[in-house]
């Protein structure tokens, strides 16, 4: 009887592997062969798991980017128009799952890939897009270790991890009156945010700032009240926050409990988040943070229009103030369709051809890479929680409003 | 010096947090012996509906929590008669898997309700806090530390002077004997988990309200839930007050005076140490733990 | 302790009358299913080989659990530490110490089993629930320590290991070669199974679940073999670990540490059959396959639907697949509402 | 006597929190002997045999067998030593057959094998030996109560041990059930095993003992041969109560 309940194991298992993988081996057909009439480029998401709520934000940008695009009668490639074809998938925000799906595209034959959310999915990713021959445009993967590996398959239109609390900084030293001497930085402990604050710490040393000892907690938590305990006695006159949303709204309410009072607050990610002055109501205010884009970035594009027409379509269409998240998706699939555009084929190496050339205004402002797949030419903005709105205060070219600045004691 | 005493006193507020969300998660393993894997799930479910409160009827989250507690008790009550207790009599850990699965339903579920936005209960007072000398003493986090006590110490009056209290021992301690003493042991493990379900729901408008919500914080509860309960002992009512008052000491002084994030890793030594060395917990009486190793 | 497995498992005994084409039935079984998998992968395309390849690696994973969760019935809530382990030491043995991928894959092993020891000396004497807690509470610190350590591990930036030009200390074995590796791990740990179930270890472990006491009074040294066994299903676990973060390339702690993957390996082992071998290879198949059919078709429900399964598998089937064949087999009772009535209160 | 006695203790005592279970037992049994040990409920019998056994660990005094020092031993380290038992509440091996639960202890006691098929058959020749032939196959849960003690027996019987201790494995038996046991512990002290018996059953103990040790609030009350023990007025009290002997002297 034993051998009979192995025997259907075996055949269950066997079948199962065969429906798992039905098809042939060798090269899939291009899913994107002349006359196919769309362009099909294949989308991570995090849709479920820790990462769910800024994989939604990425797919409405995605979305509406697609949108956007076939209104205008599609992807114009060699003088046909095809349509934008964007397939989504949940990585359930893992980075095993995010690598695992660029190879499934891979066998569907979509060579063209939109990143997933966060580093660490990202630069799963990327090893992936290297082997498979595919092309990745990376819309919020931003830690710098992704593009120091030599990679040459992956560019990112955002602006490097480095520059989030770097611009903050910049901001602080060029528009705050009295200017502050002491920054401390807290920071959660993964790699994004870790690089986040060395370029913080860089540039704050640079400009001349006492820069105190960072402190860490785990990437994610909803306490941090032990690294505002251990900076209280220390009365530095900046706290800047390397962050992700959750981590960013625990130190303005803990610093509130706790009695931390700094001149100011300044936190890379979560300030621009629609969340976090909702959250947070009057607590919010006067909150600096980085944004990758603002509705009040320079540039124009022939599909999206100024950073202004975007935000009123996110608006329109979702019914919530556009978030850089929505911005950067969009700029990525942007990036790839105008680099297509300019190839004039859906190959992923002509394609890749172009994006290396490719140098352009768009409602995210500049999109150019330099070698290593960087967008090093786009300035990040620094936005301030206003009467509950994120209005630019950096660069002064863009600013919608002066920065506020309590003053230092 | 300050520094110290500023760690202590936020250690205790957010230890006493820490137990109401674990005291009923301790209650249902004491006495069922399930482990809960959806207790986590309860928690942000009662946050969202103190949020659902005071967003629609401007209801303060200290009420609200009151609805809180009430939906989640319903809920539990229903999951246990209709579902758990189908299979209570399997091996132990059929349960944790059955309750991991309410887990996966649960947590999407809200993600599609309520979306995966982060969330908070606004008060105009929870974020005040008292100050004496250079310690704070938040206003919101008191409030929940001072009801994290009032409810283990109402929980305990319940269960051991109340009939349907002493119903809940006595079937924890021998179902069998109890059932033969007329307890009905469906409605009393019911029941349990109801209350254990509502006690949940209260801390998670506790949670919305002095902190920040979405629905994948659940697995952070459930997890914290455990440590808990296991240091301070299950079975014993005071058990989760005593484990979630050592771990938040624990993380506040850990996190004052170790670098990087080592303090967590701190909390899961003294767990294994207070394991090795006090396998009942902290409190644990020695009835519950025999029961565990038979 | 009387925790997974209170079933009869009746099987055996026929196994064991000295039937020789009974006993070797199984091997043979299962060499035409080794064999069927080896020809499946000319039939796949790269990324499902991937997909394929995840799926044995939970076979191997499930197998490893099941040893001293499912025969031993001390169920390891932090089994995962393992894995993080195995792949950390492969990971910075590659990256910093330029090791082969094959020395330290297997090295991966022996440190993972050297650390099983370690936990498990003074933890095996904790039971059911305990032990459950105890180890999920190594499971969670060593996360930590493994991210505090930046020097050496990366920390929760990730390390990577090198796998292009003059650092790769071994080639990248690509999608063709890691379904060869997680395959060849999971026939390992199917035969080691195997082996267990029907020897005298094995015998002593299924005592050890069912009765200590009794067991120790037969002259078992419970210790031992708890600590072997533990070592044992660390070290299966450790391989797999290794493998993992030789094919993800850059590996973070959190995923490696993911206490969701020891829960995949629970759910596997219970759903299928614990203390057998058919049933963790039975439960890791359907588990992961469906899993995943789910997340490809379902992209916004399909945790949702997920979990609706489990529950209803749970409650028709709490003893697990292959134990309810067996049991159905000997009582001729298959009734599944008959099943569900034995087990409800 | 000079041979060295199979089992000596000296000044046994255990001690849980504030209760002394067991305290300053010192005797020995000598080798072919069977020892009867009686004593009310809660007299410490149990801890008795869990100290010599090593399931408790004493808290003062020694154990020896065969003259070695195995105070505080292991349990296996002492059923290797060729002591068997059984327990009082039932413990088989739920998840195995019949056959299977008297295999393990052939596989592993003091003379075991490694080969399964041989400790397959040695156990059915151990279950004929109680008088469970034919009933291998079966899972013990189906067992009736006479018959889930005969396993224990059996169990401890497949150690092939010198010494065996048997707890109560005539408890809650008929009396047709209880006589096959007693032959069957005559039978193994022909084979020359030295065995302690405890029991509640005095009629037992009386058919079969050589000697008899009276346990009474974890103290020896007293020791020698059964029908002397039986008759001492001290034993019947500890057993009946101080009124009853009380009664008894007046009536007499």
């Amino acid at each position: 009887m034993r051998s009979r309940t192995l025997a259907v194991a075996v055949v269950i298992t066997a079948s199962s592997l065969v429906v798992a993988g039905c098809g042939s081996k060798g090269e899939a057909k291009s899913a994107n062969a002349a006359g196919s009439g769309t362009l099909a480029i294949g989308a991570s998401l995090s849709l479920t798991g820790s990462l769910a709520r800024e994989g939604v934000l990425t797919q409405e940008g995605y979305q509406l980017c697609q949108e956007k695009v076939n209104a205008k009668g599609g992807v114009d490639i060699g003088g046909t128009k095809v349509k934008l074809d964007i397939q989504y998938q949940d990585d359930t925000s893992k980075p095993d799952v995010a690598a695992q799906l660029v190879d499934q595209f891979n066998d569907k034959g979509i060579k063209l890939i939109l990143s997933s959310y966060g580093s660490a999915n990202t630069e799963a990713q990327a090893a992936v897009i290297e082997r498979n021959g595919q092309l990745m445009v990376d819309s919020a993967g931003a830690d710098n270790k992704i593009f120091s590996k030599g990679y040459k398959r992956t560019f990112a239109v955002l602006s490097p991890a480095t520059e989030y609390a770097a611009s903050i900084v910049k901001a602080i030293a060029e528009l705050a009156t009295p200017k502050p001497k002491s920054i401390a930085f807290l920071s959660a402990d993964d790699g994004f945010s870790k690089t986040v604050t060395e370029g913080g710490m860089k540039a704050a040393k640079a400009a001349g700032f006492t820069v105190l000892d960072p402190q860490y907690f785990p990437n994610g938590t909803s306490d941090v009240s032990s690294a505002l305990t251990k900076v209280k006695g220390q009365h530095p006159d900046v706290i800047i926050g390397s962050v992700h949303l959750v981590e960013g709204v625990a130190i303005i309410k803990q610093a509130k409990e706790l009695g931390v009072t700094p001149a100011g607050f300044g936190e890379s990610v979560a300030p621009p988040t629609p969340d976090f002055a909702k959250t947070l109501g009057a607590q919010a205010e006067n909150v600096l943070g980085s944004s990758q884009w603002t509705d009040a970035t320079k540039g124009t594009d022939k599909y999206f229009g100024t950073a202004k027409d975007y935000a009123k379509d996110i608006q329109a269409k979702y019914n919530h103030a556009p978030d850089y998240h929505n911005a950067e998706a969009s700029a990525a699939c942007l990036a790839l369709v105008l680099a297509a555009e300019k190839a004039g084929s859906s190959k992923a190496d002509a394609v890749r051809a172009a994006l290396s050339g490719l140098d352009t205004e768009s409602f995210f402002g500049t999109i150019k890479f330099d070698s290593t797949g960087q967008n090093l030419y786009k300035p990040m903005s620094v936005i301030q929680i206003q009467n509950g709105k994120a209005l630019t205060v950096w660069p002064t070219e863009s600013a919608e409003a002066k920065m506020i600045w309590p003053g230092t004691k | 010096m300050s520094g110290f005493l500023q760690a202590t006193v936020y250690g205790l507020l957010q230890g006493g947090l820490l137990a109401l969300v674990a005291v009923g998660f301790s209650l249902v393993w004491g006495v069922m012996n399930v482990v809960n894997l959806a207790h986590g799930g309860f928690v942000i479910l009662g946050a969202y509906v103190g949020w659902e409160m005071h967003e629609w009827f401007g209801l303060d989250p200290f009420l609200g929590m009151f609805v809180s507690a009430a939906v989640l008790f319903v809920f539990g009550y229903v999951l246990q008669r209709f579902l758990i207790n189908l299979v209570i009599n399997g091996p132990i850990f059929i349960t944790l898997l059955l309750t991991f699965g309410l887990d996966l339903m649960i947590v999407q579920g809200m993600n599609l309700v309520f979306s995966a936005d982060y969330r908070s209960i606004k008060t105009s007072y929870a974020s005040n806090s008292l100050a004496f000398g250079s310690v704070r003493v938040p206003l919101g986090r008191l409030l929940a530390f001072a009801l994290a006590v009032a409810i283990t110490v109402l929980l305990v009056a319940v269960v051991n002077r109340t009939r349907t209290g002493l119903s809940i021992l006595a079937t924890g301690m021998d179902r069998g004997a109890a059932r033969l003493m007329g307890i009905r042991a469906r409605h009393v493990y019911a029941l349990t988990f109801g209350i254990a379900a509502g006690l949940a729901g209260m801390a998670g408008a506790m949670i919305g309200t002095v902190g920040t919500f979405n629905p994948s914080a659940a697995a952070s509860f459930t997890l914290m839930s455990f440590v808990v309960a296991v240091l301070g002992g299950l079975g014993n009512m005071y058990g989760a007050l005593v484990g979630g008052l050592v771990i938040g000491l624990v993380q506040a002084w850990g996190g004052q005076y170790l670098p990087g994030t080592w303090v967590n890793a701190l909390a899961f030594l003294v767990l294994i140490v207070v394991l090795i060395f006090r396998p009942t917990g902290l409190v644990g009486r020695a009835f519950y733990a025999a029961r565990q190793e038979v | 302790m009387s925790t997974l497995t209170k079933m009869p498992q009746q099987g055996l005994i026929s196994t064991l009358r000295g039937d020789r084409a009974k006993r070797l039935g199984p091997w043979a079984l299962g060499l035409v299913a080794l064999l069927a998998a080896l020809g499946l992968q000319g039939q796949l395309y790269s990324g499902q080989e991937r997909t394929v390849a995840t799926i044995f690696m939970f076979v191997a994973l499930a197998q490893a659990w099941n040893l001293i969760g499912g025969f031993a019935g001390y169920a390891s809530f932090g089994q995962v530490v393992f894995f993080g382990v195995g792949g950390y030491f492969t990971a910075v043995a590659m990256s910093h110490w330029h090791f082969s991928f094959w020395m330290s894959l297997l090295l991966s092993g022996f440190v993972a089993a050297l650390f099983a020891v370690i936990i498990g000396i003074p933890l095996l004497r904790l039971k059911g629930h305990y032990f459950a807690i105890a180890t999920l509470g190594v499971a969670e610190g060593m996360r930590e320590v493994v991210t505090n350590l930046t020097d050496l591990t990366g920390g929760g930036a990730g390390i990577t290991v090198p796998t292009v030009g003059n650092n790769a200390t071994t080639a990248y074995l690509g999608n063709d070669g890691f379904y060869l590796l997680f395959l060849g791990l999971a026939v390992l740990s199917v035969i080691v199974g195997g082996l267990v179930a029907r020897n005298k270890f094995g015998y002593a472990l299924r005592a050890i679940n069912q009765d200590e006491d009794a067991a120790a009074a037969l002259g078992i040294n419970t210790t031992r073999m708890k600590v072997l066994t533990f070592a044992l299903s660390g070290f299966i676990t450790g391989l797999v670990g290794a493998s993992y973060a030789f094919q993800q390339v850059t590996i973070f702690p959190e995923r490696l540490f993911d206490v969701d993957i020891t829960v995949l390996m629970i759910i596997m082992v219970v759903i299928g059959g614990s203390g057998t071998v058919l049933g963790p290879l039975l439960g890791a198949v359907a588990l992961q396959f469906l899993s995943e059919f789910l997340r490809q078709n379902f992209t916004n429900l399909h945790t949702f639907i997920l979990g609706a399964i489990i529950i209803v598998a749970v409650v028709l089937l709490p003893q697990g697949a292959v134990n309810y064949m067996r049991e159905a087999r000997r009582t001729k009772e298959f009734s599944l509402l008959a099943n569900v009535r034995k087990y409800r209160l | 006597m000079s041979a060295v006695p199979v089992l000596e203790t000296r000044g046994l005592g255990r001690r849980f929190g504030g209760l002394q279970a067991v305290s300053d037992v010192s005797f020995s049994v000598p080798a072919g002997q069977v020892l009867g040990v009686i004593g009310p409920n809660g007299a410490g019998k149990s801890t008795f045999i869990n100290l010599v056994t090593g399931h408790t660990k004493p808290s003062e005094g020694r154990v020896l067998i065969d003259g070695k020092d195995l105070t505080g031993a292991r349990p296996w380290v002492i059923a290797q030593a060729g002591v068997a038992r059984t327990f009082q509440i039932v413990k088989p091996f739920r998840g195995m057959s019949v056959r299977e639960n008297v295999a393990v202890g052939i596989l592993y006691g003091s003379n075991g094998t490694n080969v399964m098929s041989k400790a397959l058959k040695a156990a059915e020749e151990v279950l004929e030996e109680v008088g469970m032939a034919g009933l291998g196959d079966r899972p013990p849960g189906e067992l009736s109560v006479a018959d889930a003690r005969r396993l224990e027996f059996a169990k401890a019987l497949a150690l092939r041990p010198r010494l065996l201790l048997l707890d109560e494995v005539m408890a809650g038996l008929r009396h047709t059930e209880i006589e096959p046991s007693l032959e069957l512990i005559r039978k193994l002290k022909a084979r020359g095993i030295t065995i302690i018996v405890v029991e509640h059953v005095m009629k037992a103990i009386l058919a079969v003992s050589d000697q008899v040790l009276v346990l009474h609030q974890g103290k020896v009350l007293t020791s020698g041969d059964p029908r002397d023990v039986l008759s001492d007025p001290r034993v019947i009290e500890a057993y009946l109560g101080h009124r009853y002997v009380k009664r008894r002297e007046g009536e007499s």
